[in-house]
């Protein structure tokens, strides 16, 4: 019983010190981020790209085949 | 002649035992809440009913070959209360949250609720008859994240037996929060306190709505992988709905979707009150702490938001704390109703939104250290 | 060369099999019948289709690893038919039938076809060549019940080999149901019958809506258990609707998910429509057995009817008595059609509605007495 | 052959009975429900009752947990 | 203490393997070019999210017991590619082609492309470390189908492990069709070609569309059972599509259905791209190969329209070949966009919508070869 | 290596073949068809047909039971 207790209390403890780690860390996360964004992204840009049609998109067909190949090569690299 | 004594050995009323007939009732009752009273009708309807169904002597709708205990699958396999997860996350706005992150402390703040009652669970095994493990703990404190689909999921999980009686105290307390809060929320604040006005939220772009669940779930994923099916799903479906190009999945996963998974579920869940399973001295352990939970956790997120109160210059309404144990939207229309008495000019909607969804994310977080250090 | 020889014997044209082939002749035989007679498209496509796709030579779309095959588990388990009557309930409205309550024995009197075609079938084991079990002949006589999920859920059960050509006979049957009933409805009655007119039903309140179902389900529960899957997912549906609390999952259980599940049952029901199960002499006396099932039911309702006023002051036209059979609504449009001819002012499609909905209680419970009596 | 005839006609009486029976029983007991509801529960009450909110029904909450901790203590005490 | 180390030991960023890093950056970018970039959101979002899932440490989304792992099965019995290739045909109007038919002959052609990459792959063996078997080769050779469903379901009959990067490459290059085809077109076609006028379609009745779907289905049948499973579903859906008599089931098959399916179908492809499956050199090979077969699948309708000119006074406009590819509705898209470059009064899109459709019922046809031919 | 890349030639040649082969047909099935039925079923015809009600088929019913009676009575006799 006292053994189950103390786990119990334990539990407690590490909970909610989790909890609260992860809550504040997602403060931080949060407000660098929306920090980044208002700054280097503000409102109009994002919504209006988002809607573009993809035949605008011509730079970006092969950084997107590269990024997959230099992927597979640093993996490769490192095994 | 034959017949008609194998007919009759074949009727309900030959075969009921007391037990059975009794979580009839017990079904009845959550049909007559969830009808006439309106308690979370769209789960204590399903549940009640299936309460009713599985509890029919002969017909085996919950046993080996009945429609039940094939949907019990669903649950068993962590599979429904994942798409609910998702379907809710596709109908989340963190908006409100995204534009003062602070208060998703208040929603750190009313897990306490979720501990406390583990500890009252071991606490009770004092009683003679009650022998709750540290599993049976975990999954009764969950109730105090006042989150259905995370309760069930984590109930499934460490308690099966415990299931039914756990979904049917988290549901309904959800839809007792009108009742259970107010009063603990006037006792903790003083008048000036619930007159505090708060200042209007920031206007949030989309680009932080679409970033946020992918912050959301790479957090979890570094420090704690074994909330991120819960995270995941969530994050999963907030994303679909955040990113405006998927619109008819998001709205498929919020509509028919979540639709055709609560019917499921809910006759499932219904399919674990048995009378073996529900009418033991448990079951009233489990309601007991319920209530507990419920009752720290708001307790808990009002003291959080006097205490920040205390480090910050700009004031925070120490109502909205209480929404920060979920039960979403409930909670936050509570605090908004109690502020509004104070101050009829003071819409504290909004502001107990963001602590309210921070509420969900803080119980899948809670949710993932029981599952992970409970083994 | 080795490839193109391969090729050859992996074409449908070397594979067939005379069976396959007019096995392929009535899957598009039913589809012509669905799309350009419109009997019963919403189940009779999916069925042919079905039909045509399991006697594909090689592809072995309904065998162990094929889609239907998978798809057939949700009949072999009993989850289709049961969802489906889930959607019905939703979709039923029993407002008629408690307005005017004794016609429910209308219902009751249709089922007599059911086991008339039960007694018939055994006696066709005269026959040479025929050789009909008791449980086949039961699962035969439910086509009688003029109801397809309950006749698919109690063939599933009692005689799966036996399951597509009884499914097909429901539904065909039902979408003839204008040409069957007419000349025996005219046969049974007098003119002057069928000019009676019925006295204009009472408003019936949405608590009388919301109490029906449960107490359907707790007299099933109480004298034939064994009948609650069917009757009970049915009152799930019904009350789900009638309570006017849970308007999205019922809207979803008669829209989405009826419609998922009849494409899937449709298609796995034609699976079962392969040669050596259907090109049997038995499928030509299930065809005969199902219109003496119709036929009499037809007939019992209708004197019923007659039965009923010779003790009753308030009269009853005896042409909504045919309805009792279900069949909903084609039945009560019959009853309304017929008595239009006698009498140009006579609606009677409401009066028919309670006796054809009870005809879909009464079916389910003959279904309960079949499948509690036959081991 | 007649052993299986004689338990179809058999199945035949009993089934009928039974139908008839559960139907009959059926329109007995919506007399009853339906009088009781159009005594008790006339038609105004009972609509605008299932659409008031759920803040108001205060009498509801305690009696909710009373009841089912009743169920289980007299569950308990008659096994 | 204790506690706290094995937390430690339970976070994601202790377990991390490189690997899994990857595969998760691979997942973002598939997020950030569904969302950002557009690039067929509906699958590569919850293929993404599905990547970053699977590849979450210590969680085991993706292993047994986890919900992925549970969706994979969807795929594994072929269930899923399916119901979406049924959902596409209830979407798709055969209209265009009926009314032009020879421009089926361009669909053939662009199917060059998939034969051409499977032989292309076979070559890569040549490079040491490189080994695709016959079956890799051919279920790389299907990416240039440029039809996601018939791609994922020969992918998951003859090589599995290939599934996800098989699935990604597809997916993407439909999005790069606009892209990849212009150069193509342009280099293969004068401008004189470029130019011309196609003469106007004739209305096909509804009777002919009707019919349409049972003749490609019995044609499939009698040459070649093994694309039954694929064109049959798809002839299924716009059969029920096309006949007006089961519009209720039509509409849930392209809509909630298909959109559930798509949920789940992304999310299990995503749960093959594992470190392991993915990060080889085969994945390069197979991106590579991909692009190889987009640009001969383009190339070789292209040229079959130029020759189908010789040999017909009524002209085709060349670019509508490109359409042959599938890639439904972007290639026609494609085509009519390069067409208005060189003559502005020259609508292509509808003349482009037959040899596109005719691509999906061409690249069905060669995975029925493929399926059949290889053991 | 080179058994296996003549294999893969091979099913080249076998596959774009049937390809080419099974869309011909196609062509030809079409062509036929849709001859047919703007000959004997011009588009006024189905198009109202399909919608009249099930009611008046009165000629169809006894038709479809001969069919499937006949379909079974010459598949017995053939086998
Ligand atoms: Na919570
Ligand atoms: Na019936
Ligand atoms: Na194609």
């Amino acid at each position: 019983m006292t053994e189950l207790m103390s786990s119990g209390i334990e539990l407690m403890f590490a909970g909610m010190s989790i909890v609260f780690l992860f809550l504040t860390m997602l403060v931080i996360v949060i407000n660098v981020m929306s920090g980044l964004i208002q700054r280097y992204l503000p409102d109009e840009e994002p919504v209006s790209s988002i809607s573009i049609p993809v035949a605008q998109n011509t730079a970006t067909d092969t950084s997107y085949i590269a990024a997959i190949t230099a992927a597979v090569h640093q993996y490769r690299s490192t095994h | 002649m034959e017949n008609l004594t194998s007919l009759w050995h074949s009727t309900g009323i030959y075969n009921f035992t007391a037990g059975q007939a009794f979580m009839m009732l017990v079904g009845f009752l959550l049909l007559f809440l969830a009808i006439k009273k309106g308690f979370e009708p769209l789960l204590l309807l399903p549940i009640g009913f299936g309460a009713i169904l599985s509890n029919i002597p002969v017909a085996g709708i919950a046993e080996e070959g009945g429609i039940l205990h094939f949907l019990y699958y669903g649950i068993k396999l962590g599979i429904f209360p994942l798409l609910i997860f998702m379907g809710v996350g596709a109908m989340t706005d963190f908006g409100p949250m995204l534009a003062n992150p602070k208060t998703l402390l208040l929603g750190a703040a009313a897990q306490v609720g979720i501990f406390a009652s583990l500890i009252g669970a071991l606490a009770l095994n004092v009683i003679p008859g009650l022998e709750f493990s540290l599993k049976d703990a975990a999954a009764i404190g969950i109730i105090g994240g006042a989150d259905g689909p995370t309760a069930i999921y984590v109930a499934s999980k460490l308690a099966p037996d415990l299931l039914g009686a756990i979904a049917v105290a988290a549901y309904s307390y959800m839809a007792l929060v009108p009742l259970i809060q107010p009063p603990i929320m006037r006792a903790l604040t003083t008048e000036a306190e619930r007159k505090i006005e708060m200042k209007q939220l920031r206007h949030v772009s989309k680009v932080e709505k679409i970033i946020f669940p992918l912050t959301l779930l790479l957090l979890s994923i570094l420090l704690l992988p074994s909330a991120t099916p819960l995270v995941g799903m969530f994050a999963f479906g907030n994303l679909m709905n955040a990113c405006g190009v998927v619109d008819r999945l998001s709205q498929t996963a919020q509509n028919e979707l979540i639709n055709i998974v609560t019917i499921f579920l809910g006759l499932a869940v219904g399919s674990k009150l048995s009378a073996e399973a529900f009418l033991q001295v448990k079951t009233l352990g489990i309601l007991a702490l319920g209530a507990v939970a419920f009752a720290i956790g708001t307790a808990s997120g009002v003291m959080m938001a006097k205490l920040m109160n205390r480090f910050s210059d700009t004031p925070i309404n120490p109502l909205i704390g209480a929404a920060g144990v979920s039960a979403v939207p409930m909670a936050a229309r509570v605090a908004n109703k109690i502020g509004l008495e104070s101050n009829p000019h003071n819409f504290l909607l909004m502001h107990a939104m963001g602590p309210n969804v921070a509420g969900v994310i803080g119980s899948a977080v809670a949710a993932g250290v029981l599952l992970s250090l409970i083994k």
